[in-house]
């Protein structure tokens, strides 16, 4: 056995652990746009809870290769125990996120059997069905939820010093910051363990997987648990940071939002949600203030063009330029 | 190829930077957001039309200071409006927000009232709690109790002894519920059937006939305006109409916007509001004319004037302050201000900052050609009644 | 350890009305290069499943070292040492052949639920990869995504996975098919290097590499065994030309 | 009783039109096709605009309601659909989801966002008494409408050659394909088939649920998707039956329990998925 | 005699698997060619590559003097090749009659006909296809080509699978066809149920043809045939 190979074969396989330089310009770029504007704090804040939504659906459709039109209601469930929570007066944002993610994977863990068996229709539909399943609930126990008026609630202070209100807007965005990277820095060592490994083997051959050992199933459901964690996080994030819970966190277009973050940024490199909201939130952000009524239009063509040019060609061109503008800014700081 | 690149990051970070017209001193920015999108969109449509003749009739100076308006759609989502809201607020540095279509999206917006100390002035929800939510709130629709307690005293007046009501299950619906019945039972008058639809419901059949097995003298109903027609075509078909079962409610069943598709289904049903299009003033035949022009043809309905009323406000409040736009002071300046609406004499209480305003009982007719929500009869002045019932 | 590695004792299966396998009953000894060859429709497939838990028997039992391995899942079997490739190649396209051995050898360690370690820090892992690697002459492909591997290169990889598992028992689906003449010669050769101790069963329609491969060959034909022995008998056996030749057999 | 029963059927045969043209193309080509509701908002304002504007009867609007979403689907399937019938079900929900985003839009742009009606003739309008039970004369229509269309839809595909061809290409497109069927044009034809039955669901829902406006191909997508899944994929008489199930039980729940209302439909469809979830979506062609 | 099909430099597989390489032989109009070889050889390969159905790398396949290669399978079949899958592929949900009229163009067969060489059939005519014994599978799958009224019919192991008796009636119909003047070319791993009949033999090996010669010839060498079809190329 030749050392040289056996370097090459270690670097091979931790290839993707080490940071680039790239991925930290990432970072920090994400971190100087927050203080460069301020005034667009909220916005930001959107993005980040957005980007939060559409890695933890990254986790499941970009690792493990399972569709899903139900994000959403890990998203909600999250979101009301967050919000229940803290009207119950237990307020730490702390505690709302951990219990907001908590929940959903519960939720999660319970309802992933549902998707072992079938194909990607079924899951399509089983996803989308629980997802208004919990609605209909949410909406049913207005005692707990608020029902269809909402559940509106006030909010502590993040480790007990930083207000998140609209006072402190900035705070908040960082506050979701905070947790988008802790959570992203998981995702990503996952992704590269032995057990990311594994989801990259059941989604790109099942029947291969199984062949060599591998419990597909109880991976599956892990993932999805995880990934529910993720949406639950991002929910108690957005209740958290906007005070107010409301049934349409449900609904189907939250759910089919998120997935066309996710697609526009491309699927399976964790970055792609994150950029994908940017985009989507962005664009949609300027469209309808140029046309409150119409920017739906554009948002749908773009979908279209999408689909129809090849995701996997405009997700290789959004991965390329993403990196290439981080070196690009890294060789100005420098 | 890079350097493309890099001028599609920049240009990102640029449209994130974009602030439309850095307001000066002398800009007063009014940010209007509505469902624009969405299952609500024609509330948005209305409400900004409103708004717009407005400032077209009235110019856009008031006071020395330029009026700026900035319509935002929130989709009907409570976490957007917030934070439009906020960016509103923080970024475009605008005096007041106007809108809010659903009541949880009012409510989204009242931290940041309370918080920037700036004024919310709510056109459209319509659930009678709102205004406690931030002492920054004023409302210029109406509440569902000041709709639905004076229909009860009519249907009690004329003979109407029971009634079954059905109305939407959610917040203004369970308003209208509340106080109809509450006012109905005290005054003698008995509910045989409390009955709650699901907000996302596509067809009233199975309540319809519910009620249809009490035989109740009438039915008062509450829908969120848009599901009136449903509601309307599928009572007629039932025979419900024929077999004597009177059809009475808050207009918002018999919205002035929808009328015409309604049909002849509508005639006769009897509600009460605070504004139909067919209101007899110069005031109303000028507005509804006006707007009929500027927005090709379309009808304006309670929410249009009530965001033009909301436009109002701010002018009057405006030239009260002589141009502060500070919020305490167009807040003080709005309260207790009155004046006179397309919709008839009205004033902001200054203790709830509700509206206090004229509620018609009104009958739909067909009136040349077309059909009308025809007024005959006049409560005038009327509170919020529920939080009168608090004090 | 003493017995057979595998043993199936009076397999059946049917689908519907359809006998797809009837009693059939063999063994395969530690170490053994046995084949199982037969004509199209013969029910080779099934048994395979069967073998490795794809499907369940109607009646019989599977035994894995002794082991009644009946009701368990295939993933199982294959923890259990019974590991197989597959006629059309079943690899992972966009992984590295390091990634799949990697993932593979993992899954045996136990640690292939591990989420928090970085992939690749273990060193027995890494060794174990670059044996495979070296064994299977797969050192220059060895980063490059599996789908733009050259055919040949990928069937190699479709037995080195399954050597992988560190079987006691593989089943060869056919390993040669459909592989270029200048590519087959790896192939062979990689078969002949299979470690000594592991029992293999290859099936297999390329008579050249049944004969010279297997010390023992069993003939399956309509899901029955019609006969079993050494390969100058089978070759002489005269219902086995009748089933290849479509002349009626005697007896 | 017998009322609720009825409106059920009703309500049932109502979904069935709505969702047989979904059942062509998710059921029979196995395309998830969620721009369906934005066929049939054509077909409803083609017959709101055609009674508005032009005066003419309700009954001669049917057959255009029908024909201009056909036209408009044979020109989408030739230009985009058929490059994606291989494609995965991902791709599929996001082209057709872009779709619908353009849909709406233009649709507002170009009609406004005002629900346009239908306004019944009045033959249709009010109800008949029998035996004491009522019965709305438009629900009469549709059921019968309805199930002049199913039993159309299904000699259509039993009968015909080209009904027996549909079914072989999808079978076994491949082998269909060797054996001279133009499995191509089959399907540009059964997608047409499909979106025409759609806008015609369209133009007979619109008077029931309260108007054709621009978010009609969101509104009711849910709905459309929940009907086929229940009802299985395999032919129009999975989705007939479906419908009728989930019209019947949505209802019949209301009408009783009013309180559990929406409960009702969805979780008919995850038990219905938790218990059959290959047979009723099992993609035809398994080679 | 004219030349019906020739088939040039021929390969093809699936996906990225070479099945069979540089095929070239020719058939005359009339004429019948038996196709053997071991399982695994490419047989079904070659049929569906002429069929249109699976992927062609390179090569020219003539009918009648024009290269039908770049044309689609159903545009094939119109120019006159019918095929029997090796899998019989009947379509199940459509009635025995319906796979017949399903396909059908216009010409001396018509479902009068194909009931006539099958008599089975017409007794199941209102069956559906998934209702069918293996052997009537084989004869509709058969029938059914018939219908296209091909100039070439493509017949892809037949007899597999099938009991006995089934097989025998099923070969006195192919003699039939084949004494009618009807040109095909059949698959088969059992060389002496066909070499009868056929005129013409190809041995495939390996993607590649290993032997050509008159069915008679073949038929009289059983060493030859041993050599192709059991141990090959001993070591």
């Amino acid at each position: 056995m030749s050392a040289e190979t056996t370097r090459r074969i270690e670097a091979h396989l931790g290839r993707r652990a080490r940071w680039r330089i790239s991925e930290i310009v990432f970072w920090l770029a994400l971190l100087a746009v927050i203080f460069a504007f301020p005034s667009r704090a909220a916005l930001i804040n959107e993005i980040l809870v957005a980007g939060l939504f559409a890695l933890s659906l990254d986790l499941i459709l970009g690792l493990a290769g399972i569709v899903s039109l139900g994000q959403a209601a890990f998203l909600g469930v999250g979101a009301y125990a967050a919000a229940i929570l803290a009207s119950w007066d237990q307020a730490d944002p702390t505690l709302g996120l951990a219990a907001g993610a908590l929940a959903a994977a519960v939720v999660g863990f319970a309802t992933a059997p549902l998707l072992l068996r079938g194909a990607d229709l079924t899951r399509l539909m089983v996803t989308l069905g629980v997802s208004l399943l919990l609605g209909e609930l949410a909406n049913r126990n207005g005692w707990l939820t608020g029902g269809a008026d909402g559940l509106e609630f006030s909010m502590g202070k993040v480790l007990g010093r930083f207000p998140i209100g609209f006072t402190g807007q900035r705070n908040a965005a960082l506050y979701s910051f905070a947790v988008l990277f802790v959570l992203f820095a998981l995702a990503r060592r996952l992704r590269q363990s032995p057990f990311g490994l594994a989801l990259a083997a059941i989604r790109e051959n099942r029947l291969r997987a199984g062949a060599l050992g591998i419990a597909t199933s109880w991976r599956i459901v892990a993932i999805y648990a995880v990934s529910a964690a993720y949406a639950g996080a991002a929910g108690a994030l957005l209740a958290q940071t906007t005070q107010i819970v409301s049934l349409d966190l449900f609904d189907f277009h939250r759910s089919a939002d998120v997935m066309l973050m996710l697609i526009i940024g491309g699927a399976g490199w964790l970055y792609g949600g994150i950029i994908g909201a940017g985009v989507f939130i962005v664009l949609r952000d300027v469209i309808s203030a140029a046309t409150p009524e119409y920017w739906e239009f554009w948002i749908g063509l773009l979908l279209v063009v999408l689909v129809m040019v090849g995701r996997d060609r405009l997700q290789e061109y959004v991965r390329r330029a993403a990196s290439r503008v981080a070196l690009r800014l890294a060789r100005d700081a420098a | 190829m890079t350097a493309k690149r890099w001028t599609l990051a920049a240009a990102l970070c640029a449209m994130l930077a974009a602030s439309p017209a850095l307001a000066d001193e002398n800009t007063v920015t009014v940010g209007l957001i509505l469902p624009m999108t969405g299952p609500s969109a024609s509330t948005g449509k209305q409400e900004k039309a409103g708004a717009e003749l407005y400032i077209h009739e009235h110019g856009d100076t008031v006071a020395g200071k330029k009026i700026a308006l900035v319509v935002k759609d929130d989709t009907g989502a409570a976490d957007v409006t917030k934070r439009l809201a906020e960016e509103l607020v923080g970024n475009e540095h605008a005096s007041v927000l106007m809108g809010f279509g659903l009541t949880p999206l009012a409510l989204a917006a009242a931290p940041v009232a309370t918080e920037a100390k700036v004024p919310e002035i709510v056109t459209a929800a319509a659930t009678a709690m709102i205004t406690e939510k931030s002492p920054y709130i004023v409302r210029t629709s109406f509440t569902l109790p000041q709709a639905a307690a004076p229909m009860a005293d009519w249907a009690l007046e004329n003979g109407i002894r029971k009634v079954v009501t059905v109305v939407t299950d959610y917040g203004p619906g369970v308003d209208a519920e509340k106080w109809f019945g509450g006012t109905f039972e005290k005054g003698g008058g008995m509910i045989m059937q409390k009955i709650r639809v699901p907000l996302k419901n596509p067809d009233f059949a199975p309540f319809l006939q519910r009620m249809a097995d009490d035989k109740p003298d009438a039915v008062f109903v509450f829908v969120p305006s848009g599901f009136g027609a449903i509601f309307m075509k599928q009572f007629v078909e039932r025979g419900l109409d024929k077999s004597g079962v009177r059809l009475i409610g808050t207009g918002d069943v018999t919205d002035d916007d929808l009328l015409a598709a309604i049909g002849d289904a509508a005639l006769g049903a009897v509600t009460t509001h605070h504004y139909s299009a067919d209101h007899d003033s110069p005031e109303n035949k000028a507005f509804v004319a006006a707007f009929e022009k500027a927005n090709n043809g379309m009808r304006p309905n309670f929410m249009a004037v009530a965001a033009y009323d909301g436009m109002g406000l701010v002018y009057k409040a405006l030239e009260k302050t002589k141009g502060d736009a500070s919020g305490d002071a167009l807040l003080a300046a709005m309260k207790g201000l009155s004046w006179t609406s397309p919709r008839g004499p009205v004033s902001i209480d200054p203790e709830t900052r509700d509206i206090v305003q004229n509620i018609y009982v009104r009958k739909v007719e067909m009136k040349d050609g077309a059909l009308f929500n025809v007024e005959f009869a006049t409560i005038p002045d009327v509170k919020d009644p529920y939080k009168a019932s608090k004090r | 350890m003493s017995g057979p590695a595998l043993e199936a004792r009076g397999l059946v299966r049917q689908f519907g009305a359809l006998l797809a396998t009837g009693n059939v009953s063999f063994a395969l000894e530690p170490g053994a290069r046995q084949a199982l060859i037969g004509p199209n429709g013969a029910g080779k497939t099934t048994l395979i499943n069967l073998l490795t838990g794809v499907i369940r028997p109607t009646e019989g039992r599977v035994f894995l070292q002794g082991r009644d391995v009946t009701a368990f899942s295939a993933s199982e079997r294959v923890r259990l040492g019974l590991s197989r490739t597959f006629q059309i190649n079943q690899l992972f396209p966009h992984l590295t052949p390091i990634e799949s051995l990697g993932l593979a050898i993992s899954e045996r360690n136990r640690s292939g639920a591990d989420f928090w370690r970085v992939a690749g820090t273990r060193p027995a892992i890494v060794a174990e990869i670059e044996d495979l690697l070296t064994r299977f002459g797969l050192e220059a492909e060895m980063d490059q995504p599996t789908h733009t591997l050259p055919y040949g290169k990928q069937r190699l990889l479709e037995i080195a996975l399954a050597l992988a598992t560190r079987p006691r028992v593989l089943l060869l689906d056919e390993p040669a098919a459909g592989v270029p003449e200048e590519e087959r010669q790896d192939i062979l050769a990689a078969l002949a290097a299979l470690p000594s101790d592991v029992a293999i069963l290859l099936i297999e329609h390329d008579m050249d590499l049944v004969f010279t491969f297997a010390t023992r060959i069993s003939v399956l034909v309509a899901g029955r065994l019609l006969t079993e022995g050494k390969p100058e008998d089978i070759a002489k056996d005269e219902r086995v030309r009748a089933v290849y030749l479509g002349e009626d057999g005697h007896g | 009783m017998l009322t609720i029963l009825f409106d059920g059927v009703a309500y049932g045969m109502l979904l069935f039109v709505l969702a047989s043209g979904l059942s062509v193309t998710l059921g029979l080509m196995n395309f998830i096709n969620l721009a369906h509701g934005a066929f049939a908002m054509v077909g409803g304002y083609v017959t709101a605009l055609m009674m508005d504007r032009l005066g003419a009867p309700f009954l001669l609007t049917l057959p255009v309601a029908f024909l201009v979403p056909a036209l408009l689907g044979v020109v989408l399937e030739r230009t985009l659909y058929r490059r994606l019938y291989g494609a995965s079900p991902l791709d599929q929900v996001l082209f057709t989801i872009g779709l619908v985003l353009m849909a709406m839009p233009i649709a507002d742009f170009l009609l406004g966002n005002e629900a346009h009606q239908v306004n019944l003739p009045a033959w249709l309008s009010g109800s008949l008494s029998v035996y004491g039970v009522g019965i709305s004369r438009y629900r009469l229509f549709i059921v019968a409408v309805c199930g002049v269309i199913a039993a159309a839809l299904q000699l259509f595909l039993v009968r015909t050659r080209f009904g027996a061809q549909l079914r072989a290409a999808v079978d076994d497109a491949r082998v269909a394909n060797g054996l001279g069927i133009d499995v191509d044009r089959i399907f540009a034809v059964a997608f047409a088939v499909g979106s025409g039955l759609a806008g015609l669901g369209g133009a007979l829902a619109a008077d029931v649920v309260g108007g054709i406006d621009p978010s009609f191909p969101v509104k009711f997508l849910v709905t459309f998707l929940i009907v086929v899944t229940v009802g299985g994929s395999n032919g129009i008489l999975g989705a007939l039956f479906g419908a009728l199930l989930l019209g019947v039980l949505d209802v019949a729940g209301k009408y009783y329990i009013p309180s559990i209302g929406a409960f009702i439909v969805y979780a008919v469809m995850v038990v219905t998925l938790i218990v059959r979830p290959q047979g009723l979506f099992a993609r035809g062609d398994g080679r | 005699m004219a030349e019906l099909l020739r088939v040039e430099n021929l390969s093809a597989g699936y996906g990225e698997a070479l099945v069979i390489q540089g095929i070239d032989f020719a058939l005359e109009d009339g004429r019948s060619l038996a196709l053997l070889g071991r399982n695994g050889v490419g047989k079904t390969t070659l049929i569906d590559t002429i069929v249109g159905v699976t992927t062609r790398f390179s090569g020219k396949i003539w009918l009648g003097g024009v290269d039908i290669a770049p044309l689609s399978p159903h545009a094939r079949a119109h120019r006159g090749i019918g095929w029997t899958p090796q899998e019989r592929n009947i379509f199940r949900s459509l009635t025995v009659e319906e796979n017949l009229t399903a396909v059908a163009v216009p010409g001396p067969w018509t479902v009068r006909r194909v009931y006539g060489l099958f008599p089975r059939l017409e007794e199941r005519r209102t069956n559906g296809g998934r209702q069918l014994s293996g052997g009537e599978q084989q004869m509709l799958a058969i029938g059914r080509a018939l219908m296209l009224n091909p100039r070439l019919l493509l017949l892809d192991e037949p007899t597999e699978g099938l009991a006995p008796i089934i097989v025998d009636e099923l070969l006195a119909a192919l003699r039939e066809l084949a004494r009618e003047g009807l040109s095909m070319i059949v698959v088969e791993q059992k060389p002496k149920k066909i070499l009868p009949f056929t005129d013409h033999a190809i041995v495939l090996d390996r993607g590649a043809i290993a032997h050509d010669a008159p069915s008679a010839e073949l038929l009289a060498d059983p060493a030859a045939l041993d050599a192709h079809l059991t141990a090959a190329k001993k070591a």
